[in-house]
């Protein structure tokens, strides 16, 4: 087997990076719930870490990345074979024959941080008030019958690959689909006890900042490692990472400053997000001035969009629609104006510079369809896990705290008297004392 | 004057603040607190291992309130905070000798 | 000198990931004890890197790592040389003369970081009650009589290396290492006061999860580094420790499941620490379904593992004989079976493989060995402190917090009144003030 | 374009590190301040990633790294050419013609991060009172005048440069630079409401922990990513990068031991910040031996140095001065002593290596130049905007808390009682809120 | 003997308390609360959404007085704490049986 | 009936808690105050700067108990919670009205 080690180098440290976002979204989203039901929120991005890990080992990738059959055939168009499972196959073989490129092994572990991070993006929608067992289900079924097809579709070989569509990161595959699901979510559980009452305000924002920064430098493993190359074009999708990102941070508090009179620490951070979400799709195929301007305008309608919710009355909890499916949009749909630098068959240059108008159609059916497909599903799966297990916490628990009813733990213990039996002058102490207490 | 201190389940301080409002009552101020009565002595197991926990968190709700209302708030109170289960609460009545509104300077039951 | 420059760009940035396990592991610790003493807790860590780096530099590298005289000599089987001392001679070498290494001090580098983290790692143990001086005594003599001679055993030529032990990453040097050596210190220093009485629940476990967090991240370094080369051993380490740390985490919270009823993020913590423990002697030498089992074991196992400390009545305040003695024995042990992939000379394949009883027999005599040896040097250092310059801090320290009494700080001070003379409404001043009022 | 994989791979690694100090240092700062500030303090290091980035991709990095005309001129001793306005002349072009480079863009990210980071640096002097809007517009102007020039002369073939100045990753153009700006601003703005009556400590040292190792990890792509190449030179950067700051770290808390009786963890902190600032600019032209002595002499000197502040009477709230200044000088002068490995043309190596007396003057004259310029270029930026749209905030708005009257949020919301309207117990509500009931 | 209670601003802390240093009172308990009165009912705009916020952050200020200075602690206290707009807080006070110091065990006015 | 409150050393409440339980005290509240009383004005050194602190952290314990157990209560509490050294605390007893039970609706001395 050879490979190139600037190549390997560069995708081991883009797989670790991506893998520390799952981590930093367990921040993000914890520090904007409120204090007990933090440590619930975190959970549900560790687990799906181990249920999608599991899963993407055994079938996952094979799903998603091998061909089926021979690959030219209709059903390859839909989901990949099975001859990677338990990825056996992968052991000391790589992505290319001529030596340029990774062991199989690096290239499955990057896509499998992508998988990850998906699933766990979904859970925003959904705070407070998730059974923890359904959670992990509907992780597992959603991977299966969800990403691991759609990563296909657009990145395997499939259909949407086939129509030459634009997705350098996962703007569709990632955000779009994610965001659907999470639409479907908040509709399968409905609102939390409170809402549009209390403000439910971010418990910690330092923790949101935390998370921040760590999707912020996750992200430049996920823009530019998926160039899965060391190139132009991956330092091209780093810079634009960056300048979309600030720019879409600085256009939401900007709106904020006009709007509401103060610029705030979570627009920021939602601005970053909206900023790295929409240039996803599009980082290696646009110019740095179009980073600029997409970044800009993904900043200031994400910071509108998550005002939705209230017009139309679902409780996406911590805006995974207003942020990840409005901004994966706005990006995946942009390629049809300003790609520059296609570079698969059948991918072309956007309007502006020429491109034909097919492109901007695919780049439009590509969200569309993954965004219909996933929310339906999601739907389908949502509601058989509440009608069978119940996704739904019991409302005591919720207006108590899913911290302490669900894992029998409170995220923070300040008080300064730990003597004897004081295990917290401020804080819930045990699920297990609530429990007996209260039944 | 009255001043009511009522020591309840946290996370019926919203049905107690209701309550008391839809009563007339245009005030309060809340603290959090911890404590134990009958509830005390059950066991808590963390880690494999298993402990006695004595203090559990509660709402401190004190009002102010005039001296003829003062049994009425009291019984505004402890419908709303009745779960029926132990660890319910306490709510005692002391006597107040003068509230005054800083705001103003103004004093007894015109300062509620 | 020449050099490959795939191979040292991912060296250096493993080794920088390596080094962020120490503050990571900091903020894992650092989180787990009570708020009076997560400062102490965490510069213990800190301190560590301090010691272990003035250390290394000195001496360290040579004793662990030259060759003594020509290394063909019964000594070389025990302890390095000292050409290396002050690192002056590893300046402008490599670590291969064939072009496809890496300068010998990013190597050391790497090596070093290695170090930092084993000391660290002993700390939990001994939480709340140490003397800060006696640990950075305690800390600068074992590396000195322990870390240095035993990694010299395992990867510098020495006795255990010879004997063709399979430690990919250091499950014995490392985590059996530092496990033994913190019962040791369990028993010199004696149980927390309040301990089986008060729960000491971690104190944050937004912090814990975040020193997860940092710690997965920079395992990739440990495990995939540790193959000193970009290629297809390093995609396989990396993807197994994935694996096995999912693997993990999820039969850790299992066990919670089924034996308590909840699952809590404390569990998946350890899991995921207990996994990765485990997966560390291992990831270079195993498949992925391996590496998938040897998880759902050691985190099984190490879910129980933890209980032993209160059946034996040893407070080892934060689990490290639990999950790093046990979980690194397992997965060194597990070599003996499991391992498919030996690369040096003197290695087998493991028993379902067809390989020697003896590899096994090597496997257990590695744990062993290493494990008595820190039990009896740390016992023997810990005790030697303890009559002179005293180990544990006053009854009274300890019960007020060992971060005010200690290092005249609290770790927060969120009171809303800041006005003068309020330095807080809730949390001790000073220690100064303390120490006055008090005394 | 022709560029090294392994070197591209280093360098993309390296900015992305560069990048994630900001959020680091925005958390060691945030932790430093009240809690009543910790969201105003992280937002100015987060609005200077905004603020640089996108003034850096419009003209920044033609100011600082193009050449003006053919470089061989008058004005390109002081500031760059334009040729890369909007960076479209970047893309597809490498640093080097012979393929062992990286792509330009990677190069300019790199850079970029450097002047995102000394702006924010900056904001440290001025914690808990500065009008965000006018930090924001402080930000673009300082960047513009100072940061891209001065960058120019050292680095960008400017006429320190010329003079044959030492600087390796930064300790003039960024430390010294930063430093004498905060200086500046410190007197803009005057003291804070209390300050010398209330002690203001750290309202939560686990962040601040947190900020150090984020900023020590990233360092290392900082200072090792400086050589912009993968080599020896590379591995001894880093090397001493290690040894400088675990040396400053230790000094630091040895002084705090003798002097105060206690070692704390903001000495830790503080120290280990000491030693990278000064090993920053000799950290690829110095033996570890010197890279040890001069982390002792930077840690113990700022240890004394923080305390300047008090006795002068301003109010560098966090320590940019003692720190960044002090640190940068010391670190920047040193190498007139034991600069050993000079590389470009007109460097020489230091006095006890025989080297000219003229080399210690260049490394006097350099940090005195950059740090008067910068001093009253930010004196003067500073006076304009306080005369024109103020640069303090109003006291009751200071003493209330900049975080709910300029941003209307409030760091942490712990209480646990959220039960609708109750949205905090414990902390403030809303600025909002708060306008409406004082005004 | 008289418990005098004040619940006040937060950023009044530090004037309340230079007053009554000044008038010679020689301690004092001061803890965190919320509350409301006649200021609550305002509203907050947080991402994009309106909220009626009740409960604003306050600090529970107490002085053990002798029955002689009550009136003019209270005097001093409520005149440091105004500002004149609504939230300015409440003062009041309650008869004390006995006072002891923990130290010494002294009751009544010496243990002040 | 009485309401005694303690304000003591954090780390006494044990000792506190411990005594009067075998007093036969069979609740009480406890919550977090910092203060000043004697024990006010020393200075504290931080980063080279030297400070005057005067708020330190207290605990307080809210214990109600019958007219006639008063006086016993407050001694247990003082006995235990007594090191002899400044900043020990203050204990004093208020009279109060009327008790009830949340749960059951009890009053008077039953609802202890
Ligand atoms: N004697 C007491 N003095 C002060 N507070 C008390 C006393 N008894 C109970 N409390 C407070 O009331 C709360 C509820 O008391 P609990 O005994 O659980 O109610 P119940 O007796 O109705 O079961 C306790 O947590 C404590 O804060
Ligand atoms: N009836 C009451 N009982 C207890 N506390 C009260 C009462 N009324 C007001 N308070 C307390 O006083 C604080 C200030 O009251 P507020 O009504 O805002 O003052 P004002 O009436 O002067 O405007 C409230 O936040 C609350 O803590
Ligand atoms: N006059 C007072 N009013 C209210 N609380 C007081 C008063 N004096 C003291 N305290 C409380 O008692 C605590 C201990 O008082 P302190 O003066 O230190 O005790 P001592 O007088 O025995 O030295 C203080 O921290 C404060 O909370």
């Amino acid at each position: 087997m050879k490979i190139d080690t600037g190549t390997t180098a560069w995708m081991i440290t883009a797989t670790a990076l991506v893998l520390l976002m799952t981590p930093g979204l367990a921040f993000f989203y914890g520090g904007m719930t409120r204090a007990k039901s933090v440590l619930n929120m975190m959970m549900m991005s560790f687990v799906s870490i181990i249920t999608v890990t599991l899963t993407w080992v055994l079938y996952g990738h094979s799903l998603a990345f091998d061909a089926f059959g021979d690959g030219d055939n209709v059903i390859n168009k839909i989901i990949g074979g099975g001859d990677a499972l338990g990825l056996q196959s992968l052991i000391d073989t790589a992505t290319k024959d001529d030596g340029t490129g990774m062991p199989n092994l690096v290239f499955s572990a990057f896509q499998l941080t992508f998988a990850i991070i998906t699933v766990a993006l979904i859970s925003g929608a959904i705070a407070d008030r998730a059974k923890f067992g359904a959670w992990v289900v509907f992780g597992i079924a959603w991977a299966t019958l969800v990403y691991f097809p759609v990563a296909h579709w657009v990145w395997g070989g499939g259909w949407l690959a086939g129509l030459g569509i634009e997705d350098f990161a996962g703007g569709t595959v990632v955000h779009v689909n994610a965001g659907a699901a999470g639409l479907a979510l908040a509709f399968v559980l409905g609102k939390r006890t409170g809402w549009r009452k209390d403000p439910m305000r971010p418990h910690n924002l330092t923790l949101v900042l935390l998370g921040v920064g760590l999707l912020w430098f996750g992200w430049f493993g996920f823009n530019a490692g998926s160039e899965l190359a060391v190139d132009g074009t991956a330092g091209l999708a780093f810079m634009n990472t960056q300048v979309a990102t600030a720019a879409a941070a600085g256009a939401w508090i900007l709106v904020e400053k006009l709007r509401d009179g103060h610029s705030t620490t979570l627009g920021v951070a939602s601005g970053a997000v909206a900023g790295l979400v929409a240039i996803t799709p599009a980082c290696g195929f646009v110019d740095p001035w179009a980073a600029l301007v997409l970044g800009l305008v993904a900043g200031a309608v994400c910071a509108y969009a998550v005002g939705l919710k209230y017009r139309f009355g679902f409780d996406d909890s911590l805006d995974v629609v207003g942020v990840h499916l409005v901004g994966g949009a706005i990006g995946a749909v942009s390629l049809g104006l300003i790609a520059r630098y296609p570079f698969a068959d059948g991918q072309n240059e956007g309007l502006i510079y020429g491109g034909p108008i097919s492109q901007l159609g695919v780049q439009v059916l590509g969200p569309v369809a993954v965004g219909l497909y996933s929310f339906i599903m999601a739907y389908v799966i949502g509601k058989i896990i509440d009608k069978t297990m119940g996704f739904r916490i019991e409302q005591e628990d919720e207006v108590t705290g899913i911290d302490i009813t669900t894992h029998a733990e409170t995220g923070y213990d300040l008080g300064t008297v730990h003597s004897s039996g004081v295990a917290s002058v401020n804080g819930p102490v045990s699920a297990a004392q609530a429990k007996k207490v209260d039944a | 004057m009255k001043l009511i201190t009522a020591v309840i389940k946290p996370f019926k301080l919203d049905d107690v603040k209701a309550a008391l409002e839809q009563f007339g009552i245009k005030g309060m101020t809340v603290s959090e607190a911890s404590g134990y009565g009958r509830q005390r002595g059950h066991t808590e197991v963390y880690r494999g291992a298993e402990y006695q926990v004595d203090l559990v968190p509660k709402v401190r709700v004190e009002v102010l309130a005039e001296e003829d209302d003062a049994e009425d708030v009291i019984d505004v109170i402890v419908k709303a905070a009745q779960t029926g289960k132990i660890g319910d609460g306490k709510v005692w009545s002391v006597p107040v000798d003068t509230v005054i509104r800083v705001r103003t300077g103004e004093r007894g039951p015109e300062a509620l």
